[in-house]
């Protein structure tokens, strides 16, 4: 029942281990931030700045365009993941309820877009891009990304619409439900926490997208986050604080904001409806 | 029956933007692959002078390792990781959220971070070592041809082992409580009920991550491409580089495209299969 | 017009057949009871009329409408499951209400009568709760209010009260016959308690293997058993059967023992037939046939024993508490009016 | 009309400027600037032209210029080129292409030798002489390393560039070359070539003179560890001159040229940077008037980056800078690399020989060897 | 040693107390039956016996061991949950055969257990199907052969044949205690059915909204149930209660109607208090109290009849066949012998 004091102890150190894994880069980024350009690069390297500074922050705030791409990126990563995930219920629905004659090629071709090489598809997919009149706007960024993100969106919430028991479904049939009543009243709202994770994974993917961003999108007024990387790099040089600061910028937020969602990740979300 | 299956009819919205996102590029990448710069046919010259090349064996192979070291560990310490946040602790929630960081770094970033860190001279990592005197003489991570591509691996999997965590923790979500306390009453202990209870529960979650893991492995360029570029001397090159690297630094759009739809080719064999064998076993077990 | 008419119902999973054509009609307004051992094929049945199972073969027609093509939402129902099939994420007032909600019928309206049906469940206080957080007869009562709260042009139940206690349960049928007198509506009902099924059905399906063998009143079935397995399988404890064949117009079983019959209409002299008598037609006659108690099982109101006589195991059930031990003499007699003859090959009834 | 220019970031605040001008004097025309970035910038080049919606002017290095007018996706330009003479020969050499001009170089330059004056002093050297030939950079290399220092870092990582920028320049000094002239030939591992490369490679592999790290090195990796004070000599451009003074003002920097063979004479590779033209432009008639105008003297002085391509506007005070001098000093002896259709794969070919010397799976003699049958199958294709 | 003793257990869920302080002690070997109204908290106590369940308050010990933090591995019982709770990922071989496994039990040793289990729960043929390839009662059997298939100290048993038709039923009850008589395994069962609790215990424990109301064999219970609650719980159809006080040593009901009595012992002249009549202690009797029918229900073997007497609506149940319609009269006495007394007030029971 209560868990054993042993137990505990592992699950921190696991903790902890997870968390140096995964912070340890981001603390270097943070600390190289906030470090005086002379500091950054020097042998042995300097574990933490003598005189923090955050000049590097005042330089991307108030100097640069990364707060207008911030805009552009929030704009095209929530178009994108909004419409990805609004088109990838449906279709996930799909797939996970009902038997159709091809289901299995149509589940592949999802994937298709990213079966072929980038370097393949980009030259083509401008030309597309430009039949359709979309090139540097941001529907044209949202469409391209759909590629990025609808295999991932179809493929996980087909596997979390599975794991749904048929037997609600049903019974919401027999209470007069349409199909579509079924997916946005029982299906969706049971599937939450794997919304969640799609969702943040769709926008974080678009948000640090960059190939595609530096191809279709060539005007200021749409160019996103990793555009405003770039901006920082010149032939021969790169602004490695300003980059740091940026990234730190790009990379908080959504930390945040996933901090912020994650208790709906409410564990046992079926109990109760089914014996069997 | 004349009738349009309701399952398409849900799928028919995701399969229209696709195949008009995609059409083009597929016919076209067809197209160049048999051409030449000048548009003439030239049937399966650029597919016999791709497949000629030196490198065209060395990146398949390397390709091989990258893909299965990457997918293999992602999957475990995704896995592993996601078990750990599922467990009740204090601090959970934001540890959740730190497990996500990896991901949310934007990729170019992360890939030059360690590089940085990776590095000979300035490198943390190497200091670390040396400092306290765990080792005498720096490692030259990404300069070692036993250490290149480990390294590679290791931080591909640094990065995405956060979305088979945070994926397969939701998947977790949905196993029913009685299951776990019914393992508990049959005499299991955790170990026992992660692999009798948890693992098979998520199996589909984790069937449809390794399929996006394996796709993805095979076409990211990003942290190879801006680390190493492939090399040194090809020990990290892998197909899409090379086809990238034939697109857009050799600007032979031809044979990228013929390698392109090679690569294609396997790579969709691959998935038929992993598709066809995964959802047999799913008929049978869900 | 909730007529209910199934021709030749079949079904298969896959390569097994688990209905092997059923046909049965219901009367708009009649309450039928689907009873037969588990697994032969009731839950399908009623899983097919609800249209949440394909069809493989044969129709089924509801108010004289083919609704084999039709989804289960054209088709007017409402089903109780066995499995309960509660909406984790709704209270148990929004579980009851939610179709009442698609109806788009008034708040005022569904607040009505999600109280009423809670109060006839007993479910009051537990209007805010989650299934998660209710007991087992608690989600059943949920499930089933989830039913009663529609008009529909059937009910459909599915073992609705098997978790219930005794008294309740009583209560419960109480309810659901009040409840079928004031709306009429059709409905059928599967249940594996003897008393619900011979208490409440206008007509009893009785079912076995995937194949109806006797379809007619409770007590019909009970006194007129159409063969060997309707013969066991109503009633509880089941009928006992003794192996034997005719003599003179007398039951004489395979050890010698006789027995006199009340009537021998529909036997032929010589005939191998299988004698049934119910528990309670045992009388305890001192100058009956010898019986000895194997087990005695008082269960208050009666006492259930065990006795071995004509050579077979019998089961007996008395209003007397018996005090006797197992080991000792039971003499008894079988009420001759009472008696049940069966063909010893094909397990048809012979006799009226 | 409106003439759309794609400058990158690091020439667009000058662009700016100039455009200001222009339009002043040419009313009817509307220059637009979109700026790139130098991260994806061939990608996104190759990726305009080849989709046939590209802007109507692109600023691009002039190595990536044949292989655009191989595939027909520039406008030669030789109706704007008013005064070839004027232009580094080198830099018009770049461009052509079978006999046209598809770029016109406004920047040019070349590599030379930075070198921390403070190391030379320490190591017992005289900064002021510093040395001029191989075996001179060798003993001063050995003198300058050790404890954690090293004397002439090399690149062996990175851009394949960086590699052949540094290391092709040795090879043209000792008289050898990747592919021979009418580039029918791989010569990559004729005994002069193989000679320079091994004199390059040895800088790690003999004499260890070199960072550990080299072959994770590019050049930007080089100035880094020269700004920490770990190398004491390295091959860059004059842009890093600016970089080292702002990061650390500590060093006393001294400039030479490439130090060659014993009676042979440096070389450089141009580097710089050309207008284009694209075949799909929409008003390539006003971008030509555009880049004629840029291409003035007094223009191109102001828009480029390190020297302009043509001499006249080589006398600009901002040229004269005593630093500079052995940077203009090396321009003469600057050459193009050859315009092969196959230059990117050969270079990749040589540079993986390279990496083989560098990790030291192979001497240099094998590894050219190997490096030559893979160009000469290139070359055999064309 | 499998002896179970429970002192005071509570169980609150947040602020709502389910448990109101349980104490059982439960010898080694015997068999113990939970009975109790929907969501009295059985299933409750269940899971706290087995470790499933927090303990809020007092102890638990099993085979003289407090379990109270001990995880649900190390208390060796196995159990058969009333939600069934199974591995929908195994088969149900796999299933039947999991906790063997878990036991390193040897492959041939788990198979033969396993084919014995699913021989006794007619399961044979199932053995490769999926559970969700099963009939409700065919999972419920399964779930009873996850728990049969083990040799622990206690089984819990949560209502493990609700689901099962009334002949598999008599038959599984009767596996059940062959079983409990090989391995004399304590065993805690909850059930609803009244001829299994009082067929099968060795003592029953009536519950009634998390407090245990009486615990006794199920002929005490019966015959002396301790208050009116266990009266009115044991017993299907309910024992009849009779509001009146006494009055010359008989008992008057509220109408006047008089009744007179076996015995009065406990009770004072003139105390208000209620009789308790059990249906079949009614008697047909031409010179009996004059009742009118309201309802009529042949149950077959028996015939259930609610009838207007002294006021009250009356159940009985007579062995006979009553041919009369609703309405009409049909004069009973109740047996003198049979009846009980209980206070007005707290409802305790007054004579022996
Ligand atoms: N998570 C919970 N939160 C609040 N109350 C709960 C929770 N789980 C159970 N209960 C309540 O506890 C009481 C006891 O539940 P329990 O399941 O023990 O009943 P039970 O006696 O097994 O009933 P049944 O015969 O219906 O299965 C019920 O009234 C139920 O509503
Ligand atoms: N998906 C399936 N695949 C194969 N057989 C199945 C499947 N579902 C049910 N069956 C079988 O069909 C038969 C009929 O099942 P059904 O659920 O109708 O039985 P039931 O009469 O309701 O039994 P119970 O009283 O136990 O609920 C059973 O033998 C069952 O094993
Ligand atoms: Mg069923
Ligand atoms: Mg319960």
């Amino acid at each position: 029942m209560r868990r054993s004091k042993a137990s505990f102890v592992l699950i921190y150190v696991c903790a902890a281990l997870v968390a140096a894994v995964c912070l340890f880069p981001f603390l270097w980024m943070w600390v190289s931030s906030i470090k005086e350009l002379r500091e950054l690069y020097t042998i042995p390297p300097v574990w933490f700045p003598a005189m923090p500074t955050l000049e590097n922050y005042r330089a991307v705030l108030f100097e640069s365009n990364v707060p207008r791409y911030f805009l552009n990126s929030l704009i095209i990563s929530f178009g994108a993941t909004g419409l990805a995930l609004f088109i990838a219920i449906f279709a996930a629905y799909g797939f996970a309820r009902f038997k159709f004659r091809g289901k299995t090629f149509y589940q592949s071709f999802v994937l298709i877009g990213q079966l072929l090489p980038t370097a393949a598809i980009i030259v083509p997919l401008f030309v597309t891009l430009r039949t359709l009149g979309l090139v540097n706007t941001y529907l044209g960024l949202i469409l391209v990304y759909m590629i990025i993100t609808l295999p991932l969106a179809v493929w996980m919430l087909t596997s979390y619409f599975r794991s749904i028991p048929v037997e609600l479904e049903e019974a919401a049939i027999i209470d007069g439900s349409s199909r579509i009543g079924v997916l946005f009243r029982i299906t969706l709202p049971l599937s939450i926490p794997g919304i969640i994770a799609v969702l943040v994974y769709s926008f974080v993917t678009t948000w640090n997208e960059f190939i595609f961003a530096l191809t279709f999108a060539t005007d200021s007024s749409v160019k996103t986050l990793p555009i405003g990387l770039a901006e920082f790099t010149t032939e021969f040089n790169t602004d490695w604080g300003a980059v740091m600061a940026a990234s730190m910028i790009m990379t908080v937020p959504i930390a945040v904001l996933f901090l912020s969602m994650q208790r709906m990740f409410v564990g046992g979300m079926t109990a109760g409806a089914t014996k069997g | 029956m004349g009738r349009i299956s309701p399952g398409l009819l849900f799928a028919l919205p995701a399969l229209i933007v696709l195949t008009m996102l995609i059409a083009y590029p597929v016919m076209y990448t067809g197209l160049l692959s048999v051409t030449d710069q000048q548009g003439n046919f030239v049937g399966i010259d650029n597919f016999q002078r791709v497949l000629g090349a030196r490198t065209t064996p060395i990146a398949f192979t390397n390709t091989l390792w990258w893909v299965g070291g990457s997918v293999v560990l992602q999957v475990i310490l995704g896995t592993a990781t996601a078990i750990l946040l599922n467990e009740k602790f204090p601090g959970r929630g934001i540890l959740r959220s730190i497990a996500v960081i990896p991901w949310v770094v934007p990729g170019i970033v992360a890939a030059l971070t360690w590089a940085w860190m990776f590095h000979t001279e300035f490198g943390i990592i190497n200091y670390m070592l040396t400092a306290p005197g765990v080792i005498d003489e720096p490692i030259g991570w990404l300069t070692n041809p036993d250490t290149v591509m480990p390294a590679m691996i290791a931080i591909n999997v640094w990065k995405l082992f956060p979305f088979v965590s945070i994926m397969v923790l939701a998947g977790l979500q949905s196993i029913p409580k009685d299951l776990y306390e019914a393992a508990r009453v049959d005499g299991s202990n955790f170990l026992d009920e992660t692999w009798h209870v948890t693992l098979p529960q998520v199996r589909p979650v984790i069937v449809a991550v390794t399929l996006l893991l394996v796709i993805w492995a095979l076409n990211h360029i990003t942290t190879i491409y801006a680390i190493t570029r492939g090399g040194p001397a090809n020990l990290t090159l892998i197909t899409p580089i090379q086809i990238f690297r034939l697109a857009f630094e050799s600007v032979q759009f031809n044979q990228a495209a013929a390698l392109s739809v090679l690569f294609f080719a396997a790579v969709m064999v691959i998935v038929a299969i992993y598709i066809k064998v995964s959802s047999a076993r799913e008929e049978k077990a869900l | 017009m909730g007529t209910v008419s199934i021709k030749e119902a079949r079904k298969a999973y896959g390569a097994v057949e688990v209905l092997h054509g059923v046909s049965l009609d219901i009367a708009d307004g009649e309450f039928v009871i689907l009873v037969g051992p588990s697994g032969c094929g009731k839950s399908t049945l009623l899983r097919m009329i609800a249209g949440l199972e394909e069809i493989s073969g044969g129709t089924i027609s509801i108010a004289e409408r083919v609704v084999n093509d039709l989804p289960p939402k054209q088709r007017d129902i409402a089903m109780v499951f066995q499995s309960y099939a509660l909406y984790p994420h709704k209270t148990v007032a929004q579980n009851m209400g939610f179709s009442l909600h698609l109806a788009r019928t008034p708040k005022p309206e569904v607040t009505r009568r999600v109280d009423d049906a809670a109060r006839i469940l007993g479910l009051e206080k537990l209007l805010d709760r989650y299934p998660r957080q209710l007991s087992g007869g608690q989600r059943q009562r949920v499930a089933m209010g989830r039913a009663i709260v529609r008009d529909p042009e059937v009910f459909l139940f599915d073992e609705p009260l098997s978790n219930l206690d005794a008294k309740l349960r009583v209560a419960m049928r109480t309810e659901i016959k009040a409840l079928h007198q004031r709306l009429g509506t059709t409905t059928i009902y599967v249940t594996h308690d003897q008393i619900e099924a011979m208490t409440m059905a206008d007509r009893i399906v009785v079912m076995h293997d995937g194949i109806v063998e006797q379809i007619g009143t409770p007590l019909e079935l009970y006194d007129e058993p159409a063969n060997l397995f309707v013969a066991e399988f109503i009633g509880s404890p089941a009928m006992n059967i003794v192996e034997g064949r005719i003599a003179n117009g007398q039951f004489v079983a395979s050890d010698g023992t006789v027995v006199p019959l009340g009537q021998t209409r529909g036997v032929v002299e010589g005939q191998a037939v299988k004698l049934g008598v119910r528990p309670e037609d045992l009388v305890l006659d001192e100058a009956g046939l010898s019986g000895t108690i194997v087990t005695i099982e008082p269960t208050g109101s009666e006492t259930h024993v065990t006795l071995t006589v004509a050579g077979t195991d019998i089961s007996g059930v008395f209003r007397e508490r018996i005090s006797s031990r197992p080991g000792s003499a039971l003499p008894v007699r079988f009420n001759p009016d009472r008696l049940h003859l069966f063909d010893a090959e094909t397990g048809a009834r012979l006799s009226a | 009309g409106t003439v759309t220019w794609w400058s990158p970031n690091f020439h667009a605040p000058r662009a700016t400027e100039l455009v200001e001008q222009f339009e002043a004097q040419h009313p009817d025309i509307d220059i637009v600037i979109e700026e790139t970035t130098s991260d994806g910038l061939p990608q996104r080049v190759i990726t305009a032209l080849q989709s046939g919606s590209a802007p109507d002017i692109i600023d691009v290095q002039h190595g990536w210029i044949a292989g655009y007018a191989q595939n027909g996706l520039v406008m030669p330009l030789d109706d704007i080129i008013n005064d070839p003479d004027d232009f580094i020969p080198a830099a018009l050499d770049y461009v052509r292409w079978e006999g046209e001009t598809y770029g016109l170089p406004f920047r040019a330059e070349g590599l030379a030798v930075i070198y921390n004056r403070g190391h030379f002093e320490e190591a017992g050297l005289d900064p002021d002489s510093p040395p001029q030939t191989w075996s001179e950079l060798v003993d001063a290399a050995l003198a300058l390393t050790g404890d954690g220092r090293y004397g002439f870092a090399i690149t062996g990582g990175g851009e394949v560039g960086n590699t052949i920028f540094r290391s092709l320049p040795f090879i043209w000094m000792n008289g050898g070359s990747i592919i021979s002239d009418d580039a029918t030939e791989a010569t990559v591992n004729q005994p002069e070539a193989v000679e320079a490369v091994e004199f390059y490679t040895d800088m790690l592999v003999e004499h260890g003179v070199s960072p550990s790290s080299t072959l994770e090195n590019d050049g930007t990796a080089n100035r880094r560890l020269f700004i920490a004070e770990a190398v004491s000599m390295y091959q860059a451009g004059q842009f890093d001159l600016a970089s080292i003074a702002q990061e650390n003002p500590d060093i006393d920097l001294g400039v030479m040229t490439m130090p060659h063979p014993e009676g042979a004479d440096t070389s450089a590779i141009l580097g710089g940077w050309s207008f284009i033209v694209p075949t799909d432009a929409n008003n390539p008639e006003e971008a030509k008037i555009f880049i004629e105008w840029m291409a003035q003297p007094e223009n191109m002085g102001v828009y480029t980056d390190t020297f302009p391509a043509r001499e006249s506007a080589m006398d600009m005070e901002r040229f004269q800078d005593p630093q500079l001098a052995p940077y203009r000093e090396v321009l003469p002896f600057t050459q193009p690399v050859p315009t092969h259709p196959a230059w990117v794969q050969i270079t990749q070919a040589y540079f993986d020989g390279i990496q083989r010397i560098l990790i030291g799976q192979q001497d240099a003699q094998a590894a050219m060897d190997d490096a030559a049958l893979d160009i000469q199958d290139l070359l055999d294709q064309y």
